[in-house]
């Protein structure tokens, strides 16, 4: 049960959090805001994948994609509403995961992420390529405002309010599975997979569920940015994204639940404060990132636990060959 | 007495290699039994092949008269059977206790949807994992490590707290792949205790190890593996007797004064 | 031949080793015996250079090999064959057992040849399973490689990390007929060993570590009989 | 005649892919994990070309040269940035260094050689051989040829040399292998700065077969390095190789019966069926279930 | 007495950079000519410049920035059709003037009132390619089209495959490629064995002299044709024998006698150190425009968009720029040919 004391500092940042856009009179730092939220999704999502159970996904663009899509289409073709359509894609997300899932899961480390890759790259190609449902290169615009009891939600405050409630849920629906049973299982899983079966956990169902439930918020993520854009189109789904999105988890801290949020604001602002720097813009990104990381390998916010992974010293004590040959090539 | 435990013919290869060779087992129930061997005899290899990690060439396995020959190691772990492993498999970067609880995994039926509400199934289930896991650790003697990361531990700790986690699964059989490896002879001696212990609760197990004084002041039982086939099965006084045994394994004791 | 002075180690807040000192004279077996956990594989580690030290200084015949590089101290004929074996899972027995001529600075250009039918003269089995992964070896097999492809590099010192761990009562007594016939061609020997009984019994001297401090040391066959020793780890 | 010349074409394409696969193999069995700075490296090696090239008058050979010189150097640098510092952490964190450092370099070579893309000058006077009714240049056949040698030297050094050994000993545990002598340090950095100069030639290939270097140029060609070398199946030289090959192979095809929008979805599709069926890749070592 | 603000969104880093860097070169040049006269209204020009990477999700991000800065009266960009339609649904909201100088999307300029395309759309030039360079010019009775998948690509060649059929050519394949693509071999000879006349080329100048080059390498005598984007300098360096006799169109030529133009041309070349491009040249002239709409409707925004609107006739290094209802500019082209490594205008042909 969380103290008094952490008790308090939630209550105080949501306030903060739920006064923002009245401090901030600029719609430009609100866009921006929720730029944050929305990678917040994203990348926390994909910690639950990566960080909890040691599944390592690098193409989770393709299920924010399929995400994007599935709202764009649904809103503009047959006028589904926004509120139907946030949970709606995040299931079609989930479905092609179980897909993905029941081939690949069985697959280990870099094989797997190769078949996440390979995904991710084959859901962004088909959209380009099939036109008649995609529009193909064309992009679809013209997705309508979200309404609310027949009200238009257009300005950003609407959106950030949207995007802020959303990342609620889901940060709060993740701690909650996290420290169950279900969550233990996961890091059982990421820690030893072998010991895991032997303790009764079905390991390819946990890992399916966990695929499950990282996609579906990915594909929630991509229906609300399809929203928030009006106008979407296969070039923002690209394998960089998904880079990116790693990017966030990693230099945030995997494994925990802050990490990916602090990865995902500090990624997204940075680049904003660097935008005079013209062409040396990426070439200080880049640096920042890799100043990030000595500064603090474990991630911004790396928990302890993994921070005492890091200082772990150079012999992993009594480690069994197998270990040794195997997670040497993992990514 | 009934035998909870029966291989018929149990085999298994890799490649050209017969690592376990038409291995016909019987433990009885409540029994400890120990299966020795030679290095490289298929010791692991069977413990494998009874949980189900690896699936047998030839032959059948029976877990209280019903078939488990094909079946996962997480149908088996659920029906009853736990182990340890040679190579100690924690999950390391959990703490202590967390790794207790994972034990009570095939206890608890904890669903997304009680944990999203926190349902009183959840609390339920969390209220099983954390008293008994922390009974068990009790008993182990470990509830001063709780909280600490399991792979801070030292060794002999770290195969006592793979001992713990297997009973958190409540099993019928435990199987112990050399849980005395790595521990001086003061820590073996509280060991065989220990499982002497768990055994007069009713627990059968079967042990595999190389302390001769271990399996020979424990064992019931005692199989002898050799080249992957069984060579020889009787009482501790028949095997240390047996010609082919001393031959194979136990050698001339003249250096080895920890054999009884 | 070999000289320990003050050795200190941490593991993050832990404090592992508190100030060990000893020394290895040449052609003598010491052991090195005590509780899990009392810190006895951090020593050797730290004698490697494989863990950092925190304080401390190591000599080796006269060499300060406090700070040298892992590779250079095994070259100057340390050879340290680690707890856990360390088999190379994907390379082939034979070809673990060449990389263990990688730290031999001898000039002798058939050096290789001659040590490896001596290694497989000693272990017929792992000439058996000269073509077989390291990996799929057995327990005991590995532990024959990992002492063979130590003795690959002829080193001076070796230092012996719980070799009887998992073995057979039959090959560990084999294995300590090997330390013995290993010292009797004039290498020297730091043993650590669980069996303490049996680590004494072949020993001349021993040390026994207690939380990271040497608590007692003196000659293997008096330790044998000091009741404080023989109720801790000669069991009963 | 048509399926010989798309499948010639996918040989020579492939070749290209497979000495990046080779690199990158190297890379992945040494380090452990997926580089993201492979393009990079790529790009480098090329640009090293290039400029032995236009400014220096170079010919074929200097070039190759100056590209495996110049991202040999660069694999230093990697090393010493991305992998060392954070050799005892998860490897996740040098992963995400890669990310920074090929962003890096990517967009600071854009600022330093322009952001155009830039001539590579036919070095090799290209013409067609006939052979049979398929259209050959001896540019592809000296392509495939350099891979071909290439590809049997590395075998060689990597199962018959001492280096070669202690290379593939550090690929999986280093402990063990500083314990026996084995310098692990410089042989990670011998292991990453070949992978990396093997990149650095395939970069100038490539600028020499399409003419073309441009500071962008390595992202995608690195991906399919990446994919070559799963495809082949991780630790396997040959397997690297055959993996590259196949994949241009399976490209060409899936342009020929399908269209070029589809290339690449066939070839990850047929990808992932192959992990499907061989989970360790085509000649991948099949993982120790001990 | 003050400064007048506008908006320049593009790719200054990222892959599309190199495109981005037109763009900055030529609104910079314009801005400083429109200072050393004194300037607009008496009140210095200044461009605000923001990089978008060329990713759409950027774009509409320096839109939020630019609209919410009420210095800026109007901007310049997206470089691409996909970023200028991200954008697009913000400037309009706000009621900023979006002029891009490349986005050739049919639905770009309809995006909004907003919107303002001056490239010229593909409806204009897909007719005018399949007519008068297919047809008339290298009389081809049948054409293949090869184009970058990509909106852009798309819409240029769907619109010329139109207008050719209804010429009467013979379409024989048409196939896509990405932009990340450098290796073409496959698609040609697929292309090759459906045996067209000519060869119908949708891409940048980068991507098009490597087709051009590796049609040459498979030993194909096809006829070359492509969209306006092929013109540039680079196509004729990278593109080098493989480029001859390509034909396409332009309505701005390095010859062009105009001194305005030749002004343009050598001030390009004194600071970029190469020739500009058409698409520069759009980037100029867009600068121009909007301070000429800011000179005559004031410091407003909405006035800016209502002068931009009725422009006509504006006398700009491309042309003569009106715009129509929707915001597109109709343009007049001339066949364009490489002719001994050399862009050549061909008066005979002209519209
Ligand atoms: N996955 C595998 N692939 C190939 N061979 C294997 C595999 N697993 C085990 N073996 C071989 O099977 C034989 C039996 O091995 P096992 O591990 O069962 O021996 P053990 O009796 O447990 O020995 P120890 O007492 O040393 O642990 C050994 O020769 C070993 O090399
Ligand atoms: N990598 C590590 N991280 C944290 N603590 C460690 C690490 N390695 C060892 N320790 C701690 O340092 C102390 C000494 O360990 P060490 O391995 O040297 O003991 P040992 O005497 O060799 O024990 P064993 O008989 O189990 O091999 C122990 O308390 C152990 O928990
Ligand atoms: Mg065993
Ligand atoms: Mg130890």
């Amino acid at each position: 049960m969380a103290s008094f004391k952490q008790k308090l500092v939630y209550f105080l940042s949501a306030i903060a959090l739920l006064m923002f856009p009245w401090f901030i009179q600029n719609d430009y730092w609100l866009r921006v805001a929720i730029m944050i939220g929305l990678y917040i999704i994203l990348a926390s999502s994909l910690n639950l994948i990566n960080g909890y159970t040691g599944q390592f996904n690098i193409g989770h663009a393709g299920f924010y994609c399929i995400g994007a899509y599935t709202a764009a289409i649904l809103a503009t073709r047959y006028h589904f509403s926004f509120w139907l359509l946030l949970p709606l894609s995040g299931i079609v997300a989930a479905l092609f995961s179980i897909l993905i899932g029941l081939a690949t899961l069985r697959l280990k480390g870099i094989y797997f992420s190769m078949t996440t890759l390979g995904f991710s790259e084959i859901i962004r190609l088909t959209v380009l390529n099939w036109a008649s449902l995609t529009r193909g290169p064309m992009g679809i615009p013209g997705i309508p405002l979200p309404e609310l009891f027949g009200f238009h939600l257009a300005s950003n405050r609407h959106f950030y309010y949207i995007v802020l409630a959303l990342t609620g849920i889901m940060l709060f629906l993740s701690k909650r599975v996290i420290s169950s049973r279900i969550g233990r299982a996961w890091i059982a899983i990421r820690e030893d997979e072998d010991a895991a079966r032997a303790m009764g956990v079905e390991t390819f169902r946990y890992k399916l569920y966990n695929l499950i439930f990282g996609t579906f918020w990915a594909g929630v993520a991509g229906c609300f940015y399809a929203f928030f854009t009006s106008f979407i189109s296969a070039d923002s789904f690209t394998l960089d994204e998904g880079f990116s999105i790693l990017a966030m988890v990693l230099v945030g801290g995997q494994g925990n639940l802050i990490g990916p949020v602090i990865g995902a604001a500090s990624l997204t602002i940075l680049p904003e404060i660097f935008r005079n720097m013209a062409q040396l813009r990426l070439v200080i990104f880049g640096a920042a990132i890799l100043i990030m990381i000595y500064l603090r390998p474990q991630g911004l916010a790396g928990s302890s636990i993994l921070s005492q992974k890091y200082h772990y010293p150079k012999i992993q004590r009594h480690s069994p060959p197998k270990h040794q040959g195997q997670q040497e090539v993992s990514p | 007495m009934t035998a909870i435990l029966q291989t018929a013919n149990l085999s298994k290869s890799f490649g050209g290699l017969h690592a376990v060779e038409a291995v016909n087992l019987e433990v009885e129930r409540g029994h400890i039994h120990g299966i020795i061997g030679p290095n490289g005899a298929g010791k692991t290899t069977l413990f494998n092949l009874l949980t189900g990690t690896y699936t047998p060439s030839r032959g059948e396995i029976y877990f209280n008269g019903l078939s488990i020959t094909r079946l996962s190691p997480e149908r088996i772990a659920r029906l009853g059977i736990a182990r340890t492993f040679q190579n100690i498999k924690l999950f390391k970067y959990m703490s202590v206790l967390d790794n207790v609880k994972i034990g009570f995994h095939t206890q608890t039926e904890t669903s997304f949807w009680d944990a999203f509400f926190h349902t009183s199934r959840f609390h339920r289930d969390e209220r099983i994992a954390a008293q008994k896991g922390f009974e068990i650790l009790t008993r182990v003697g470990l509830a001063k490590h709780a909280d600490d990361l399991a792979s801070n531990l030292p060794y002999g700790t770290q195969r006592k707290l793979e001992i713990a986690r297997a009973l958190a699964t409540q099993p019928q059989l435990l199987l112990l792949d050399e849980p005395a490896a790595g521990m001086n002879p003061a820590e073996t001696a509280e060991l065989i205790d220990f499982i002497r212990k768990l055994n007069q609760e009713g627990l059968t197990i079967i042990i595999i190890e190389h302390d001769m004084k271990l399996i020979m002041n424990l064992c019931h039982r005692i199989t002898v593996i050799h080249h992957g086939e069984k060579i020889f099965e009787g009482t501790p006084v028949e095997v240390q007797n047996h010609p082919g045994v001393i031959e194979a394994y136990l050698g001339k004791g003249r250096l080895n004064p920890s054999a009884v | 031949m070999l000289f320990v002075d003050n050795l200190h180690v941490h593991y993050g807040l832990q404090h592992a080793l508190k100030g060990i000192s000893f020394t290895v004279q040449p052609k003598e077996i010491v052991t090195l015996i005590g509780a899990n956990g009392a810190g006895k594989t951090s020593i050797v580690m730290a004698i490697s250079n494989l863990i950092r030290k925190s304080a401390g200084s190591i000599k080796f015949l006269g060499q300060d090999i406090t700070q040298s590089e892992p590779s250079d101290i095994v070259k100057q004929g340390i050879c340290h064959i680690p707890e856990g074996r360390l088999i190379f899972p994907y390379l082939t027995v034979e070809e673990n057992l060449i990389l263990g001529d990688f730290g031999n600075t001898s000039a002798n250009p058939n050096r290789l040849n001659e040590n490896l039918d001596q290694v497989y003269q000693l272990f017929p089995r792992l000439k058996e399973r000269r073509k077989q992964n390291g990996g799929t070896l057995s327990g005991g097999e590995q532990q024959m490689l990992a002492i063979g492809r130590g003795l690959m590099l002829d080193p001076k010192l070796i230092m012996l990390d719980e070799p009887s761990l998992g073995l057979a009562p039959i090959i560990v007594e084999q294995i300590f007929e090997l330390i013995l016939k290993i010292r009797d061609w004039g290498k020297t020997i730091l043993l650590i060993e669980q069996n303490a009984k049996m680590a004494l019994e072949i020993a001349d001297r021993g040390l026994v570590i207690e939380n990271g401090i040497v608590s007692l040391s003196g000659n293997a066959a008096t330790l044998a009989n000091d009741p404080g020793v023989i109720a801790a780890y000669l069991g009963i | 005649m048509f399926w010989l010349q798309q499948i010639f074409n996918g040989i020579t394409q492939g070749s290209i892919y497979a000495l990046m696969a080779i690199g990158y193999s190297i890379i992945l069995g040494i380090i452990g994990l997926v580089t993201f700075v492979h393009g990079e490296v790529i790009m480098i090696g090329a640009f090293a070309g290039f400029f032995m090239v236009t400014f220096l008058k170079a010919n074929f050979f200097l070039a190759v040269l100056a590209g495996f010189a110049a991202s040999w150097l660069l694999g230093i640098i990697i090393e010493r940035v991305c992998y060392r510092p954070f050799r005892s952490g998860p490897r996740e964190i040098a992963l995400i260094a890669t990310i920074g450092l090929s962003i890096l370099l990517r967009s600071l070579s854009q600022v330093t050689f322009g952001t155009e893309q830039k001539l590579m000058p036919d070095l090799l006077n290209s013409h067609f051989i006939p052979l049979g009714q398929i259209r050959i240049t001896n540019i592809q056949l000296l392509i495939i040829f350099t891979v071909f040698i290439l590809a049997l030297l590395l075998h060689q050094f990597f199962y018959k040399t001492k280096t070669g050994i202690a290379l593939r000993a550090v690929s999986m545990n280093k402990q063990a292998a500083a314990l026996l002598g084995v310098h692990v340090n410089r042989t990670i950095l011998l292991g990453n700065a070949l992978g990396c100069a093997l990149g650095g030639v395939s970069g100038v290939l490539l600028g020499i077969y399409y003419n073309s270097v441009h500071p962008v140029m390595g992202a995608s060609v690195a991906m399919k390095a990446f994919t070559a070398t799963v495809f082949g199946g991780i630790g396997s030289i040959p397997g690297a190789a055959l993996g590259g090959i196949l994949l241009g192979i399976f490209e060409n095809l899936g342009v020929a019966i399908f269209s070029s929008g589809y290339r690449d979805i066939i070839s990850f599709s047929i990808l992932i069926l192959i992990l499907l069926i061989r989970p360790q890749g085509i000649l991948g070592r099949k993982e120790l279930e001990r | 007495a003050g400064t007048v603000k506008i908006g320049l969104s593009a790719p200054i880093t990222g892959n599309l950079a190199e495109y981005g860097e037109n763009f900055k070169y030529s609104v910079l040049m314009a801005a400083d000519k429109i200072n050393a006269n004194g300037g607009i209204r008496g009140r210095k020009l200044v461009v605000d410049i923001q990089d978008s990477k060329g990713d759409p999700k950027e774009a509409a991000l320096i839109a939020q920035k630019f609209v919410q800065d009420q210095e800026i009266l109007a901007t310049i960009g997206e470089f691409s059709s996909t970023s200028s339609l991200a954008a697009a649904p913000i400037y309009e909201r706000y009621g900023l003037v979006q002029l891009s100088p490349t986005a050739s999307h049919p639905d770009f300029a309809k995006a909004g009132q907003y919107m303002f395309g001056i490239i010229g759309t593909q409806d204009a030039e897909g007719p005018f390619n399949a007519k008068y360079i297919a047809k008339k010019y290298l009389k081809l009775k049948s054409v293949a089209a090869i184009y970058v998948n990509n909106d852009w690509g798309l819409v240029t060649k769907d619109r010329f495959i139109e207008a050719a059929r209804g010429e009467g050519i013979k379409v024989t394949s048409q196939q896509p490629f990405f932009e990340t693509e450098k290796d073409f071999n496959a698609v040609l000879t697929k292309i090759r064995a459906t045996n067209p006349e000519g060869i119908f080329i949708a891409a940048m100048y980068n991507e098009a002299a490597l087709i051009c080059r590796q049609i040459k390498k498979l030993g194909w005598n096809v006829k070359l044709m492509a969209p306006s984007s092929v013109f540039s300098e680079k196509l004729l360096e990278i593109g080098g024998e493989a480029v001859e006799g390509l034909a396409t169109n332009t309505f701005f030529a390095l010859t062009d006698p105009d001194p305005k133009v030749q002004v343009y041309i050598n001030e390009f070349r004194k600071r970029a150190g190469r020739n500009p491009n058409l698409h520069a040249a759009s980037a100029y002239d867009s600068a121009l425009l909007l301070a000429e709409a800011i000179r005559k409707a004031g410091f407003n925004r909405k006035a800016i968009r209502d002068q931009l609107a009725q422009t006509k006739n504006f006398p700009g290094i491309t042309g003569k720029i009106t715009f129509t209802p929707v915001g597109d500019v109709v343009r007049k082209y001339k066949i364009l040919v490489v002719e001994n490594g050399q862009w050549v205008v061909k008066k005979d042909y002209t519209q």
